[in-house]
Parts: C-alpha cells; structure tokens; sequence
C-alpha cells in the first residue's frame, strides 16, 4: 500500500478542480451532508451503462447476467468491507432513511404477539442526538403501534448521558437505535455498554452507521449489534442507494416491507410467498448502476485503507479544532477534544446568524453547511437555531482548513454590529 | 475589507437594515401574535400586529434571525405601517412576485421602495424563504387580526417560497 | 422536429454497438425490462457529479444550490412531460414499485374513520393482468387491514374483461389499481370506463405506467386518475429513481410514508409535522443525480417526440407480429392484432421451454427476457408456465426482428424433439 | 445446423437425457412426493421417492421443464436409484459443489458419471437453479420418506443454488 498522499487523492476527484463565485478554488467542507466521487466510480458506472445495462436476477442473456453478476458483485464488497457473517445480510435501499423505515414498518409489519411486534407497554429509545432519520421513524411506528418513544440525553460537551442509561434501557425496551457517529456533533458514540445492556434486557440494537462506516472501519461482528445502516453516497458512490445490514436470523424473522417484484418467490392474486433474504426486501428493479458505484467505492477506499483515512481525518479533525479556537467569539457546539469525535464540527458564531455565515464563505469559495442538519433536537438541547458545520474528507487539506478560518475573519468583519 | 463588491445580496441597504432595525422589538399593544419558522435554517421570527380599524396601526417583532430575515422585516415594517390592509396586501404581493422572479424581475421602485434592495435575494433559492419569512408572518397576523384572534398562533410554519426548495 | 430516422438514433446508445456471444451484434429486445441510455443521459449524470454534487435543499453554497436546482428541475421537466397541474405532485421514489407502497403505506397510514381510511368490508379492485409491484402491496394493505382485495380477469385475448366491471367496481371498492399496459401481454388498457365507474362509486383511481410513460404520450390531467406511477430506468433514465403523480389534493390529504430528513417541518422528540407535498414523501437525501438522468430523458424522448417515437414502435410491433405469425408452433400470448396494443409481445413455443427458447438466442446475440416477468398470474391463466417476451423501444429495427426470427428457427432445429 | 459446437451449456449427454428422459412419468408407489417449483423462471418438477429401508429403490417424476432440470433430473436419477441415502448424498454434496464453482469445478467422474456434463452450466447463474431443482427435490424427498411423511409435500421453493441469483 502507498503511503497516503492527499494531493494524489485530490487528483481523482474531478470536481475538485472546480472554481466557484467567480474563479475561486472549491473548498468543499460539506462531506457529512455529501461526499464527492472518485473518476473510478464514475467509470464503473459509465462502463456498466455502456456495456452491461440490462435488469437483473432474471435474464438468460449475456447483458442480464453480467448486469447480475456486477450488482451481486457489489453485495460480496459491501459484505465484506463491514465484515458481514454472510452476503445475504446485507441488503440495497435507496437510502439509509429507507433502511430505518424498512425496519421499523417490517417490525410494524410483525404478528401482535410474535416476538418481534411491538404494542402498548413496550419501549423504543433513541438519543437526543439522532438524525430525523433515526427519530422520526420511530415515532411514527410509535404512533402506529402505541408503544413509547424515550431517548437518552445529552451531556454539555455533546456527549450522550449515559447516567440514567439502566432506566431507559429496561426491561420493557424492545428497540434501541443510535448513531454511531453524529452528523452534527461529530461524536462517536461507545456501542460497547450499550449493547451489553440491550443483551440483558433482551432489546434489538440498530446503529446508524451513515458518518462512521465512511470514515473508519466498521466490523458488524465485533460491534455486536442487531442491524446497521449506511449510506452509498456519503462513502463516495452515487446517490441513490442505501445499505441495511442485519443478521440473517434477524431478516429471517422480520416481515416484508415494500411488496412487488424481485422480492416474491409466489404469486397468486389470493397471496403470496416471500424470496429469502436479501431479495425479499428489494421490491422492484434495485440502484444496478448505484451498486456497481458503490462497489467501486469500497474497491477505492479500501485501496488506500480505511485506518490510513482516519489517520488522516484525525490530523485535520485535531488542526481545525485548533485552529477555531483561535477566532474570536466562536463556540464549538460538540466535543472540542479529538477524542471518539470525527470530522464534523458544528459551530455559532456569536450574533452572526449560520446563514450569513455560510453564505459569505461561499463567496470565498468555502463551501460548509448551515442549519439543523437534520438534528434539530440537539440545536434546541444547546440553545441555537442552527449552526455551522464543516465536514471532513480523505481529501481535505490543512489548507483548506486555513481557507476556512480567514472566511471566518472576513464573516466578522463582515456582519459584525 | 476583501468582501467583492459585486455581491448581488448583501446590498447596503439590506446592511444597514440589519445593522439597525426599524421598529424592532415587541410592543405591548396588539391585535394579533404569531410566531413563524423556516424549518429549514432554524429562522424564527415573533410578530404582533395592531389594526386600527382597516389601517395597519403599528406592526413590531423580535429582532433575530439573519440578515436577509431581520433586513427584509425592517424595511417591510416601514412599508406597511399606517397603510390600509388593502395597500399592504398590494406592497405584499409586489414583493412576493419580486422572490419568486429568480432575479428576472423589474420591481416598482414606487411600490416597493427600498425593498428593491431585495431583487439580488430572488436568485438564491434558499434565501428566498429568509427574505419572506416576515411577509409570510404579517399576512398571517392579518387575517387572524381581522378575524379577532389574539391568542398566539404558536408555530405556523412558512410555506414554500414558490422557488425551488 | 427531424424526421424519426432510427439509425441515428442509434448512434446515441453507445451500448448498441456492443458484441455478444463471440462477436455477434448485440439485439436487443428487452426493453420492458429496462432499456438503454443514451450519451446524453450519461453526460448529464457524469457532468452532474463532477460540477454540481451537493446534498440538495439545505445549502448556501454554490454546488449546494445548483445541485437543488437541477434536482426541482427535472421535477419541472417530468411535470411537463405527464401535463401535472403542479409541479408539486410529482414525487421522486427509487422505482415504481416504491411509489405503490408509498400509496399503499401512506392509505395503511390514515386515521381509521378517515376518508382515506380502508378496513374490513371495503374493496381494493386490481386486475389478474397487473406486475407483481401492483399486486403484492394491495395483498399487504389488505391483510393490514381487514379490506378485501379483487380483481377483473381476462379475456382469451389477453383483455381486460370488463363485462362484470359494475359488479366488481362497486360501492365498497375504495381504491383501483390498474396497468395502463400490460408488461407481459403487452395490452393497452381502456382507462376512461374503469375512471368513470369509479366516479360514479367514489373510488380512488391509481394507474401503473411503468410500461406506458415511455412509449407513447400521457397527460394525466386527460386521463382523469388520481394518481400515476412510473419508473425511470425504462424511459432511458438511471436506475434507482421511480415517479409518483398524484392530484394535490390527494398528496395534502395523504398521512407520510417514510419518515426522516427532509419531510418534515419541525422535529421534536416527542412530535413532528411535516413538509408540504412533495417533499413530505421524499424522505432522506433523494436520488438527485438519477433525477438529473430522469430530466436528460425526458429532453431526449421530447426532442424525439412521444408521437413519432409511438409510431415507430407501433409500425416495428405490427411487423413483428405478422413475422411471428410466419413461425410453426409459436403461439402469442396476449393481443395478436395491433390495435391497443403496445410494443411488447409474449409467446410460447409447442414443447420447447422458454429458458431454452431465450438462451440458445442468446448465443445468436439476440437478447429476449424468459420467465413469468412479474405477471405470474397472467401464466397461470394462460396455461404456461412462463413465456418468451420481445420488447421494443426507439431504437429497435427490423433488421433486430429478423435476427429474432431466424433465431427461434434455430431454437426449433436444436430442441425439437 | 450453425448452433455454435463450442456451446459450453447444451452438451450432447444434455441434449440427449432431455430428448429421452430416463425413469420420466411418475409412478404410484411411493412413500414421499414433493413438489418443488422454481419460481424465477417457472420450472416446476414433481418427484416421488420409494425406500427400501436405507436404499433409494425408486425415483420418479413428471416430465416437463426447461432442457436443462430434465436432463438433470433424469441424470440424477440414474446415479441415485439403487444406492443408500449416504451414497446419494455424496453424489448430490459433489453434483451442489459443482453447480456452485462459477465454472472452476473440477467434477469428479468417478462419482459424477453423466452428471459431469453440467460443468458448464455452473457459468449461468440463472441455469444453475434449473440444473439444481429435481436434486433439492430429491434430497426433501429423502428426508420427508425418512420421517415417515407420505403425504405430497405442496409447494416448496427451491432455495437459492448458492450462486448469485
Ligand atoms: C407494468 C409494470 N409495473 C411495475 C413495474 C415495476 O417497476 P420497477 O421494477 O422499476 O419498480 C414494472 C417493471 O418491472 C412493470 O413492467
Ligand atoms: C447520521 C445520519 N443518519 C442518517 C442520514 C440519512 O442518510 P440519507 O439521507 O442518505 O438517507 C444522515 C445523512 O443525511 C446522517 O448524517
């Protein structure tokens, strides 16, 4: 393996060569809300488009079946880039949102009184640090069903509050989902004694992956949870496709979701029979191209190896830490230590609104995120209507962490009353 | 100061508007309360309205947000404030046309006087819903005022800016 | 507008000039499966990801903000092209079979009493000629909830059979869900008599374009339905995106689907309320570079024309059926006239399976599809237990119908027995 | 006849059990029927088994599919009938283990025989399931006649041939 070398990487990335407002080099800091895509993934999807294109899992001709072979190509690297028992865990949706809908409506989906429903009585917890996408699934199946929604809270440097964890966690709780990493606070979350105190009560644990299987190596056997979900197009694939990952005991057991094809093994108007995991949750055509992409993704990034991106997204994670420290009247909102935090970080600047903020670097060419992000519970939880967020890549550079800082001066300047 | 100069948002005007706002902060006397947000950004704007009779007597709000929100709530209070209902709604529906032009439209200076600072905001689609969330509220605050409704409307959230969101 | 010439048509598909099976030319006759993509969907995708990838809706900044109006762009485009009212009722799903779940789901969703609500003693209304997709989310919604599910038969030419229509279409039936055309029989369905009785009943009227949207005009606003789903991989657009139309009023009345980023309004952890049509039925990051492919499609079939491109595939239907007729022992499955009738055409062959039938073709590089295609109960009411399906779209010639021809001689020479 | 002859599928011992199906038609003694259907592409099979204590004395079945499940089938049959069930059971672990090596299978003739022809169908994933469906039905057979079920096992789907499907 080469030494990682981030002007090399930056070569792959096409719109990295990109100017903005008027000639200025992108300094594109917006990697927790999307990453950008290597020339490789690009090809991979260009070629399959132009020599393979066909449906999949049901042609005898040459196009059908290297199309399949090129989609179920894809589940072998994603089953083994997060160490999956076996291919038949890991299945496609368009997104990580579908994948916690699909678990949270197949579990709605389940027979009153089987071991998987839940009713009246019955506990979901979550954190105050979720994505809406891992809080209002579960209020809604909350709704459907009568069971409680709780969540665990937070500490005042962004970390969850695990005090009361035994409480929360409890013999009634059927359903714990957390982030593995926030989008916002750029935390990561210890799955260790949360999952320990899930086995004994006997409750399912789901963890949304979408920030950390990008970032670090994530091994679903030695995290010992039930389910995990990511995200193709925040690791470098093409939007348009989701992953879930589950045990196969766990997808043996669950009820089907979306009905249609691909998913059935019978037919008849009166009824039907399901397809074995993974088909029978991947109603209708799958994301063919978007899985090709995303194989290519997984070949890229485990050619430069995922301890050697997080080495290197430390380094910038622990240089912008640092480095916002020194401007004046800015506030870290999340952890300010490096320490099990990725490279997200939320900021206010004081009496200067997110948008403003966001909007005058984007003028500089910086690009950041400004808003809730999806999180909007944890801006309330700190006193904030949004906040600022750069976001980091394996091609992010010290210098484009310098061009974020002098932005900041020019913000200040700018805006200050 | 680096910031470029040709910089179709941030007009002096709008500056000066955000720097000091017109008619800021909540007065006791009103008609009718709501508080509208822009879930999107976290934007949040408190509005009270006083009608006297069919004239828009006084119309105050809490000074937070960002500055295309807090400009476009300044310039709009001294627009609208002493007209009749009718003569706001027409200022109304001049600058909702002007958002929703995405920087094709030729404002009436005569109508909309220093609003015409806002013509830049129309081309930056996400900006679009900062710059009404304030319009959005006193149309709001209108009708329920007209209707006797003086509770709080608590969160009424804005709809879209009929830009792409 | 250019005459339709198809053979330059075909120098747009760089897949076309593909070789199969040791250097023969590729024919490609599996459209209702999916079809081909021209240059300039893939330019677009490709320009798309290396200019203007972003996560859309929340940015200030440069790439955020193209990438939001390329994405509400194509959703302009596709309203267009199906003559919507508003943009707003067009709604971005990964594929068809997602946008009936969402129907089904968002109607399994409704307050029980509510006008959208369906429970014991209400009818669903399909046909025996529907795709797996729109038959197996009715069965799931049916079992949810106590409703029971119906269906209109068949003719022996591969009809509808609408003598008993007012008897099946009555005044519990709710919801009817139909094909506009039928994948496997390749039959055009009559809508304005199923529309009207419904009127007259009060049912909801939901219609299966998969297979119709890409080959002829539709302007939903004439057909009188209340909503319209369609897929975009079979328009020579990416996979990984589905549309759903529907009236306004029936997305505002409609209780969400999928919960998560980017449908909802404001989010606490108790509650949330969510975002007006259509974005309260895209939740999660959305297929945004496949949308891009979707509004390249939709410029390239427009430029095209939907009515030369439905007359080219009418006059290549007609030849091929009369070629058909040529072939011993072959027997079509469904319509064998021309009239309403599209351009996908089921056979069986006496005593030779059509696993066979498809693959020895394929070494002749003719690519047709085998199998039930999704419409297993269309075999079982015709007596097979699969067919061979040709397919046609834009690109296809006579010259590709020969080749078919000549191949299913040499299918009889080799299996006879 | 230009069907190309380096066809790695259609082998002329295929070719040959699918025109003349060995032990084809089902016959009425039996002590277990099952019915396994494919249901990807329609292949549907029925098969019976008779026992002899530990020794497979008969197997038969109905006589329609695609070439690729007849000529299996009745290859099958020809290996299996009049061997133990533990006998049979190597041929169908070695006839599995061929189907799934993707074309890098090195078949054993000594146990395979005729069998060894299938080779080239473990390069078509979707003819692997074909190939495999009268075997699964076999070894339900097998295990169904052991517990002593005679009654017909209705509809079981074959499962996947382990290839990607
Ligand atoms: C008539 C019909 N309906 C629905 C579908 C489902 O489309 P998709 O697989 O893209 O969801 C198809 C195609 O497979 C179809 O032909
Ligand atoms: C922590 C987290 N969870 C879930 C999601 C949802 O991912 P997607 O929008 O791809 O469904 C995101 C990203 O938006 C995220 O950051």
């Amino acid at each position: 393996m080469p030494a990682f070398d981030v002007e090399t990487i930056r070569k792959d990335f096409p719109v990295l060569e990109r100017t903005v407002a008027g000639g200025k080099a992108l300094v594109y800091l917006d990697n927790a809300a999307t990453s950008q895509k290597p020339a490789a993934v690009l090809d991979a999807v260009r070629d399959y488009y132009e020599r393979s294109n066909a449906n999949v899992h049901r042609g005898v001709h040459t196009l059908g079946e290297e199309a399949t072979a090129l989609y179920e190509g894809a589940r072998d690297l994603t089953a083994s880039f997060i160490n999956a028992a076996d291919r038949s865990e890991v299945v496609f949706a368009k997104n990580a949102t579908e994948g916690i809908n699909l678990l949270a409506y197949a579990i709605g989906n389940a027979a009153p009184g089987s071991a998987l429903a839940v009713g009246p009585g019955d506990e979901i917890l979550i954190t105050e640090m979720e994505h809406h996408s891992n809080i209002v699934p579960w209020q809604l199946l909350a709704q459907r069903t009568g069971a409680t929604l709780r969540w665990l809270g937070l500490t005042d440097d962004g970390r969850l509050d695990l005090s009361n964890l035994d409480e929360l966690l409890n013999a009634r709780t059927k359903i714990v989902s957390f982030v593995h990493q926030s989008n916002i606070l750029g935390t990561i979350n210890p799955v260790e004694p949360i999952v320990r105190r899930a086995r004994d009560v006997g409750a399912l644990v789901f963890l949304d992956g979408s920030q950390s299987v990008p970032h670090h190596a994530v091994d679903v056997q030695a995290l010992g949870v039930d389910a995990l979900v990511f995200t193709g197009h925040k690791m470098l694939a093409p939007t348009g496709i989701g992953i879930l990952w589950a045990r196969r005991s766990l997808l043996d057991e669950l009820p089907p979701f979306l009905g249609g094809g691909e998913m059935i093994s019978e037919v008849t108007m009166a009824a039907s029979t399901y397809a074995e995991p993974p088909h029978k949750f991947e109603a209708g055509t799958p994301p063919i191209a978007e899985a090709v992409g995303l194989g290519a993704a997984i070949r890229y990034l485990t050619d430069i190896g995922m301890d050697a991106i997080a080495e290197h997204e430390a380094a910038i994670t622990s240089y912008t830490l640092d480095a916002l420290r020194s401007v004046p009247d800015l506030r870290i909102i999340g952890p300010d230590t490096t320490q099990a935090r990725g490279g997200s970080i939320s900021f206010a600047m004081k009496g200067i609104h997110p948008h403003d903020v966001g909007q005058l670097l984007d003028t500089y060419g910086v690009a950041v995120r400004v808003g809730h992000h999806c999180a909007r519970p944890v801006c309330v939880r700190f006193g904030v209507p949004a906040t600022t967020r750069a976001s980091f890549a394996l091609y992010t550079t010290t210098a484009e962490i310098d061009a974020l800082v002098e932005g900041l001066g020019h913000v200040r300047t700018f805006f200050g009353r | 100061m680096s910031q470029p100069s040709f910089d179709p948002l941030y007009q002096e005007i709008i500056l000066d508007h955000y720097r000091q706002p017109r008619h800021c902060g909540l007065r006791d006397a009103y008609d009718a309360e709501v508080h509208h947000v822009n879930p999107t950004c976290g934007d949040e704007v408190t509005l009270r309205l006083q009608l006297d009779g069919d004239r828009l007597a006084d119309v105050s709000y809490d000074c937070e947000g960002c500055s295309i929100s807090q400009a476009s709530v300044s310039v709009m209070t001294e627009l609208v404030i002493g007209k009749s209902v009718a003569d706001a709604q027409t200022v109304h529906d001049a600058f909702l046309a002007l958002m929703q032009s995405k920087g094709q439209g030729e404002p009436d200076e005569a109508v909309l006087e220093d609003a015409v600072a806002f013509s830049g905001v129309s081309r930056y689609p996400a900006r679009v819903k900062c710059a009404l969330l304030g319009w959005m509220a006193l149309r709001d605050a209108t009708a329920r005022a007209q209707a006797g409704m003086r509770e709080t409307a608590e969160i009424v959230t804005t709809t879209e800016g009929g830009a792409a969101s």
